[in-house]
């Protein structure tokens, strides 16, 4: 069923009562041609893609829980294209250009907006990092201006410019960044997926990992025994779990990273903001809320909740940088299970086993990812061959040290992220 | 030759005061860190206590002139010469030393310390290796209602400035 | 109206009206006091809305306080105080509450079902952020922030106790005096203005006296105990790990000078008993949110509490017994009770007024204030007159803050609630309403003998008695939502109504979760604490499953709304990190110096003299300084690091990449450490002043890092170091002074004349520096003939003062830090511009000093084949006659500027007045193999294209003959 | 959170530093070859439950600790010192 405005006005008229379920709900088959552990967002759009660009449509996306549950339902929407190392610059890159298509080819509004997004810096030698970050944008084709503090405060004025800690000087300014309404790309993946005949089949954990011979042949799970040629973990959070059922160890730990929402606001922020000597980001939904984060708490947890010091610290950058939203009120904070690499970097990469792939390590900042990260993954599954935006995105770069991307800087080591 | 002119770590910014609590600066002239070698504790305590008087205290007390100050340190207000036994270091200019006083002055600290102070855990001559808003700080409590803080030398600013918000938060109240 | 006089009156205004109300009650109460029942629009279809509740669970009330940046958005009538001169707006219309534009989505509302945006406004592309989106900002959120600078004050803090009491009702009171009797440290913290809950605004009797005298007996024996501590107008936020609670106080007295608004508390808690009390649900029925439909229980707040009633002629919508308290006492009150409509066939009541049992309302009239409501009734319909309507669909225990850690509540049948489920919080208890205990009696006996229980898990021994009260049992049969057709309000402040919910389920958004982001139910500032139950039963109902298998959404932290000023206090302006200052900060300022972040540092940027305009002139004649006379440089904020002990040269073997116990005493060395990813961490030279004592420096920003790393060597790594380490950065305030004139003007101040043969090129030791104990090392980071002449920091600043006068005699003077970088990139030296955490030794052209003697932190992980290849971008220098840019990247002479023709980018640049060039540092694929070759840079951002010429990054003296004559 | 410093008693999270799985302790030698360095620095159990992690009391006595938890719960259960663990 096609989605429009004259649509949308036809039901209004007779009591909505035309819409359909988004996604079935049916019965996992005995087996399929591939299948997707794990229902998120990149879960969702693998199988899209597999459907769409590689005509898999016999295949099957397997949810714990509910679809979207995991981070793409619990994140601060930010969807931007501002690496700089070699293998993230070109992997953003394709997933921003599929993000501004996203809607047309889903036919689902994800209210992707792309109101700009500033780094803020605060020293002349951030804005020399900045300055060939921006400049690794620009030659990948992406776009990047660089704002002195005047060109800063043109387009922010509510920032503190004189008296805050940390002086801004200037900002690199991505116009092409923006957000989107989390939840519905989750949605719109799910209902594409589910039109090219994907099962998405919902509560139905894994439980195990059936390998033959190095050769993958299906999945236990809660909903029984399922087989499949292909099997591609896409779990995030708990790619450690999941990959112990093939007897991996991976170069991953879990964090929290929490975010908070205030009540609706009148529009008072146009853009996304990112404070990163204060780890503090922000931009403001189209209801109005702040939409806010800070870095992870630092201890590996999978509570899905956050603690007291690390939300006060998020606190403490919003009132030094824009004390304009002091009296915002927070009405909610949550936390995601972030699967940490030690280089702060992806993976996408086949296993030592035959038919088992794996799509892990987002960090912090997979939500941008999703659909590329689908893309990417479904090109390797049904062709057995990395897709070129991906390509550096392996598992033994740890070991072998080729082609590490620690965009931050920090360390190629676990928990200097 | 002219001679170098010595200033303290807070020089011109104390003493303030704000309902009932007073924060002064606390002059030490000397300050040595005593970390003893592997096994010399017991050697180390014994010098210390012919030298000024007392050995080293127990963790998180204060003992004399002889202050715990960390995992496996002392800071000693006294000239110590202890040869080989442990890393003494002339720690004199490194820290800014308040004395913080007043009926309210738990209550000014309970605004920036993450630990509970209150007189029936922390008694005279305890002392507690922890914050006080971002900043790293040794209080040891030294009289019913008075605390002594160190801090790094300079960050003396900052200290003041907290302190004296605090202060006068409490004070409205 | 109110029922009697008030004695003292104050007058604030709303929305420019000026009107009288008792000082400390409820905004709302006083709104109601004066007729006023218009206060609000609803976030989406702006449909009028009136006060709805008398407390923080309020859906409608919200109102902006305050005028210009003091304007607080936002705000709860309910909560708000009445205080002289308060200025109190509606918000969220335009271009009057009563005459609101916005209103028209009412009218178009059948087409803005739930998620009708997600199915729209795709076309065309672009107008999504060009139209669409900028309309659908403009219309949505409720109250505005001002854009200004928050001028108030706010505060937090700590606190300490054995019990936490949250909540001072029934249960919560009896808790905290049992516990505070037992001698436990108590503190009992409430979100009402006074102590008492829901026996504040109730007609009934506790020891046979009434419940409001008890109260006031209660708390003047709490108050007598010294080992408890009250917290009024404090609602407990968050419950985090091991008994840790987040709360807000709202500090009385709002807007006194000096005095914080907020002060946000971070108690500890061995122990916590939840006495959170319920909160009254409303009922789905057709128009149920006029203004003048309110909770049942609110209407006899503010008739017994704050003797304000919110009608003329009440009517009560119940289907439990509780309702018809509401009617009895309006009756005893003397307010006109219209009709009691019960919707339980079998209800027992009686009341000197209209009762009609299994009766429903069915609609509702009045745009602006209720007028009418009709009941079905005996199968037939009737029409009643009536200005406020009093609801109660059962009640909801405060469950939240048992949820906080991801525990899920119980539903329990015969109170069609949700109740807490035992150690869902390590260390909490719960008892009274939120326990799904109803009666006074119950809470009273909970609340005693669960604070016993707790008091002696603490080693105390309580002692339990109990008052006499109410214990009349409360009986509900569930009503949900009324059937029939009409827009029947769940959610009333995100708008969202029972056939939202229903579509809902019909386009398979059946999870809970997925129905909750699908409408927005409950994502409104009240997080659907009244509304929530409701919609899953609606949920559970279009979906055929019961209650309990529908489940819940996630209650999550804060409780209510926290503004980000009170978690964030003492953030705003300088107050979010500490300011460091060096010795000589003073003198600097008073030279008129720039002063700039370094770290949590300030140094000076340049010193600039009279004629100079520009920093580049000042910077230039700095460099001169040191390259022609002597200049002066405060470097203290380097970190310092004092390592002593039997194995302080192996210690240093072992994190630096380099050999150090082969250094002499009274020898300074260069030293490169690594992360244990075999990546650079830091660099710095070391000093070794004795056989067993070294003292390290470390560069500015990583003093704090690199001594954890040393501490961390010790203490896990290699805990068989018999080593001891400890900061001596603020010890020493340190100066550097370089150039061919840097011995003379030391010897001006050195108590004893040094010369080349006693104090060589990298030696180091104690001198007496006008006449106090200093150290002195020759090294140099400018290139020049250098030292570092360290005294205590007391005498920083008069050394400093000292040096530089004696410098300008000699004709130098200080120099700051743009002047330091140009003499360190002429040198070739690296900083973190270069070793910015990706940078490996092999590629800064120092892989000779890892040492292949010894294992070291980094050594083993430094060898794996990607960081030493040699298509690894490698530090060069880069030569150009025009002005180049750092962050550029660097490209073949005729290469496209692409990610894959992309060889390099440079870190560092300066115009060079020594050499008169401009000079860059920079990474080159294969870089050392290409020194004289010109290549391209390529700046987009700042529109810059040269041509460069690769050389070695030693640019000046590159055999050193000057820093070590 | 709050752990329990063997020398300054229970301490909210924020005076502590996080470094990661205590695996950190068992350093292998130099010429242990890539795999094991491999393991070492990148591989972990991540465990989804009881761990054991390395903290230290930064802002406060600045002691290494080995600290036995519960990443589900935050329960946390004991912290030594790690310079007295045995290995």
């Amino acid at each position: 069923m096609g989605y429009s405005g004259l649509r949308v006005i036809k039901e209004g008229f007779f009591g909505q009562k035309g819409w359909k379920p988004v996604w079935r709900d049916p019965a996992p088959k005995a087996a399929y041609d591939a299948i997707i552990i794990g229902g998120g967002g990149h879960g969702l759009s693998t199988a899209f893609y597999l459907a769409k660009e590689h005509g898999m449509t016999n295949i099957a996306v397997l949810e714990k829980g509910y679809i979207g549950g995991g981070n793409v339902g619990r994140n601060t929407t930010i969807v931007r294209a501002n690496y700089f190392l070699p293998g993230n610059s070109e992997f953003y890159s394709h997933s921003l250009k599929l993000w501004e298509g996203m809607e047309q080819e889903l036919n689902y509004n994800v209210m992707h907006s792309q109101r700009g997004l500033i780094n803020l810096f605060h020293s002349d030698g951030q804005r020399d990092a900045f300055a060939r970050r921006g400049n690794a944008m620009i030659n990948q084709g992406d776009d990047a201006i660089l704002l002195d503090r005047d060109g800063v405060r043109d387009i922010l004025p509510y920032l503190d410019f004189d008296n805050v800690r940390f002086p801004i000087y200037g900002g690199l300014y991505h116009p092409r960044g923006g957000t989107a309404r989390h939840d519905a790309v989750a949605w719109g993946y799910a209902r594409g997926a589910d039109q090219r005949g994907v099962d998405i089949i919902q509560n139905c954990e894994v439980t195990g990992i059936d390998i033959e011979d190095g050769v993958v042949k299906g999945v236990q799970t809660t909903r029984g025994v399922i087989n499949a040629k292909k099997v591609g973990i896409v779990v995030a959070g708990r790619s450690g779990q999941v990959a112990a059922m093939a007897g991996m160890r991976l170069p991953i730990e879990s964090h929290v990273l929490q975010a908070f929402v205030t009540e609706g606001l009148k529009p008072v922020i146009d853009h996304v903001v990112s404070f990163g000597i204060g780890h503090f980001y922000i931009s403001q939904s189209d209801k109005g809320g702040l939409v806010f984060g800070g870095d992870i708490d630092f201890y590996s947890s999978y509570a899905a909740r956050g603690n007291l010091p690390m939300k006060e610290h998020v606190m403490d950058a919003a009132m030094t940088l824009m004390p304009m939203i002091g009296k915002a009120k927070v009405l909610r904070s949550w936390g995601g299970i972030m699967d940490m690499t030690p280089d702060g970097s992806p993976i996408i990469d086949k296993t030592p086993t035959e038919g088992l792939f794996i799509d892990c390590g987002w960090c912090y900042g997979g939500f941008k990812a999703v659909p590329g990260s689908g893309f990417s993954f479904a090109h390797l599954m049904a062709t057995g061959n990395h897709h070129e935006p991906a390509a550096k995105y392996r598992l033994d770069r740890f070991r072998t040290g080729v082609g590490l991307m620690d965009e931050e800087g920090t360390g190629s080591q676990h928990n200097l992220h | 030759m002219a001679k170098l002119i010595a200033l303290t770590p807070c020089a011109g910014l104390l003493p303030v005061s704000s309902g009932g609590v007073e924060v002064a600066e606390v002059v030490f002239d000397r300050l040595m860190s005593v970390s003893p070698f592997a096994g010399q504790e017991r050697a180390v305590s014994a010098k210390l206590k012919e030298q000024v008087g007392a050995g080293l205290s127990k963790i998180n007390r204060r003992s004399g002139l002889v202050t715990w100050f960390g995992h496996g340190t002392w800071i000693v207000a006294g000239d110590v010469a202890l040869g080989g036994m442990a890393a003494v270091t002339d720690q004199s200019d490194a820290w800014a030393a308040v004395s913080i006083s007043g009926a309210r002055a738990t209550d000014v600290l309970a605004r920036l310390v993450p630990i509970d102070l209150g007189a029936s855990g922390f008694k005279t001559n305890h002392v507690a290796k922890t914050m006080l808003g971002h900043m790293s700080v040794t209080i040891t409590r030294v009289g019913p209602d008075a605390f002594e803080i160190i801090v790094m030398r300079s960050m003396a600013r900052t200290l003041v400035h907290d302190l004296d918000v605090a202060m006068r938060g409490v004070a409205a109240r | 109206m109110r029922l009697q006089a008030p004695e003292n009156m104050v007058t604030f205004t709303f929305d420019g009206r000026r009107i009288k109300g008792v000082p400390g009650e409820p905004v709302s109460a006083a709104l109601l006091a004066n007729g006023i029942k218009l206060v609000a629009r609803s976030f989406k279809y702006h449909r009028p809305r009136g006060v709805m509740s008398a407390g923080a669970e309020e859906q409608n009330a919200l109102v902006t306080v305050g005028q210009g940046a003091q304007a607080e958005p936002n705000v709860r009538a309910t909560t708000l105080e009445v205080s002289e001169g308060l200025e109190v707006s509606s918000q969220n219309a335009w271009p009057s509450l009563r005459y609101d534009m916005m209103a028209v989505n009412d009218l178009i509302s059948p087409f803005l079902a739930a998620g009708f945006y997600y199915k729209t406004f795709m076309w065309p592309r672009s107008f999504w952020e060009k139209l669409y989106e900028p309309v659908i900002r403009r219309a949505a959120g409720l109250g505005a922030l001002s854009g200004q600078t928050n001028p108030d004050t706010y505060e937090k803090a700590f606190a300490f106790c054995d019990v936490l009491v949250i909540g001072a009702g029934p249960a919560g009171l009896m808790a905290a005096l049992t516990a505070g009797r037992a001698g436990a440290d108590v503190i009992i913290a409430d979100d009402d203005t006074a102590m008492g809950g829901r026996l504040l605004r109730e007609c009934e009797d506790i020891e046979g006296k009434p419940a409001r005298e008890w109260v006031l007996d209660a708390l003047a024996e709490l108050d007598a105990m010294p080992n408890v501590r009250r917290m009024t107008r404090t609602t407990v936020t968050g419950a985090y790990d091991q008994g840790t609670y987040g709360a807000l106080e709202r500090v009385a007295g709002r807007f006194a000078p000096d005095k914080p608004l907020e002060c946000f508390w971070r108690i500890v808690a061995q122990r916590a008993i939840l006495c959170a009390g319920a909160l009254e649900r409303p009922i789905a029925f057709p128009n149920n949110d006029r203004p003048g439909i309110m909770m049942a229980s609110a209407v006899r707040a503010y008739v017994n509490r704050w003797g304000v009633t919110p009608g003329k002629a009440v009517t009560v919508f119940g289907n439990n017994d509780d309702a018809h308290r509401t009617a009895r006492d309006l009756a005893a009150a003397g307010i006109k009770v219209a009709a009691v409509i019960d919707s339980r066939d079998d209800a027992k009541v009686a009341g000197d007024y209209p009762i009609y049992t299994g009766a429903q309302v069915i609609a509702t009239k009045g745009r602006h204030g209720l007028q009418s409501i009709t009941i079905r009734h005996n199968g037939g319909t009737r029409m009643v007159q009536t200005d406020c309507l009093a609801m109660s669909g059962g009640w909801n225990p405060t469950v939240h803050l048992t949820c906080h850690m991801n525990g899920r509540p119980t539903w329990r049948e015969d109170i069609a609630s949700f109740v807490p489920t035992p150690q869902s919080i390590p260390g909490m208890v719960t008892a009274g309403a939120c326990n799904g205990s109803f009666t006074t009696a119950a809470c009273l006996a909970e609340g005693a003998a669960v604070a016993a229980e707790v008091a002696a898990g603490l080693g105390l021994k309580p002692k339990v008695t109990v008052p006499d009260a109410d214990g009349t049992a409360y009986a509900l049969a569930p009503l949900w939502a009324v059937p029939g057709k009409g827009r029947k309000w769940i959610d009333f402040q995100n708008d969202v109504h029972v056939k939202d919910i229903k579509l809902a389920a019909q386009e398979n958004f059946r999870s809970v979760e997925h129905m909750k982001r699908y409408t927005t139910q409950g994502m409104a500032p009240d997080q659907g604490k009244s509304s929530n139950v409701v919609a899953l039963a609606v949920l559970a109902d279009a979906t055929g499953r019961g209650i309990p298998e529908t489940g819940t959404t996630t209650f999550r932290p804060p409780y209510v709304p926290v503004s980000i000023a009170a978690m964030g206090a003492g953030s705003q302006g300088k107050g979010f990190a500490p300011e460091r200052f060096t010795t000589s900060h003073k003198a600097s300022v008073a030279r008129d110096a720039p002063m700039i972040e370094a770290g949590l540092w300030y140094r000076p940027s340049y010193f600039p003299q009279m004629g100079e305009t520009h920093w580049q002139q000042s910077c230039d004649r700095e460099v001169g300084y040191v390259r022609n006379a002597v200049g002066v440089c405060d470097v203290s904020t380097l970190g310092k690091i004092d390592i002593q002990g039997p194995d302080a040269a192996a210690l240093l073997d072992f994190v630096y990449t380099n050999m150090f116990s082969t250094l002499k005493v009274g020898r300074v060395r260069y030293g490169l450490m690594l992360r244990e990813d075999g990546h650079v961490m830091d660099d710095g030279t070391t000093a070794r002043l004795g056989d067993t004592h070294f003292v390290m420096t470390t560069t500015t920003a990583a003093a704090g890092l690199v001594m954890r790393h040393l501490e961390f060597v010790l203490q896990v790594l290699r805990s068989d170091l018999d080593a001891k380490v400890i900061s001596v950065t603020e010890q020493w305030a340190q100066f550097a002074v370089a150039g061919p004139q840097a011995l003379a003007l030391l010897n001006t101040v050195l108590d004893q004349d040094l010369d080349d043969e006693i104090w060589p090129f990298m030696a180091c030791g104690e001198v007496g520096v006008s006449g106090v104990p200093g150290r002195l090392f020759r090294i140099s980071f400018s290139g020049e003939h250098a030292y570092e002449v360290a005294v205590p920091s007391r005498y920083g600043e008069s050394l400093f003062r000292m040096l530089t006068a004696q410098a300008e005699v000699m004709g130098g003077g200080p120099y700051g830090m743009e002047a330091l970088n140009v003499l360190r990139i002429e040198k070739g030296f690296v900083t973190h511009a270069e070793l910015h955490g990706r940078t490996t030794a092999f590629d800064i052209g120092m892989a000779r000093m890892v040492s292949a003697k010894k294992d070291c932190i980094g050594k083993a992980a430094a060898a794996r084949p990607g960081l030493s290849d040699w298509g690894r971008q490698q530090l060069v220098g880069l030569r150009s006659t025009n002005a180049l840019t750092a962050g550029a990247h660097l490209f073949e002479k005729n290469a496209a500027e692409t990610r894959g023709n992309s060889l390099g980018y440079t870190t560092s640049v300066c115009y060079s007045p020594t050499l008169q060039m401009h000079l860059a540092l920079g990474f080159l694929e294969n870089g050392r193999a290409r020194h004289g070759e010109v290549i391209k840079l390529r700046d987009h951002l700042r529109d810059v294209t040269e041509e460069v010429a690769v050389c070695d990054p030693v640019f000046f003296d590159p055999t050193g003959g000057r820093a070590r004559g | 959170m709050r752990i329990t410093c063997p020398n300054c008693g229970t301490r909210d999270r924020r005076e502590f530093y996080y470094l990661g799985d205590a695996l950190a302790l068992d350093r292998p030698a130099e010429d242990a070859g890539l795999g094991a360095w491999d393991d070492y620095l990148h591989s972990r159990d991540n465990p989804a439950g009881e761990t054991r992690d390395l903290w230290c009391h930064e802002a406060g006595c600045g002691a290494w600790l080995i600290v036995e938890r519960n990443t589900v719960t935050h329960a946390v259960h004991k912290a030594t010192l790690a310079e007295k663990v045995k290995r």
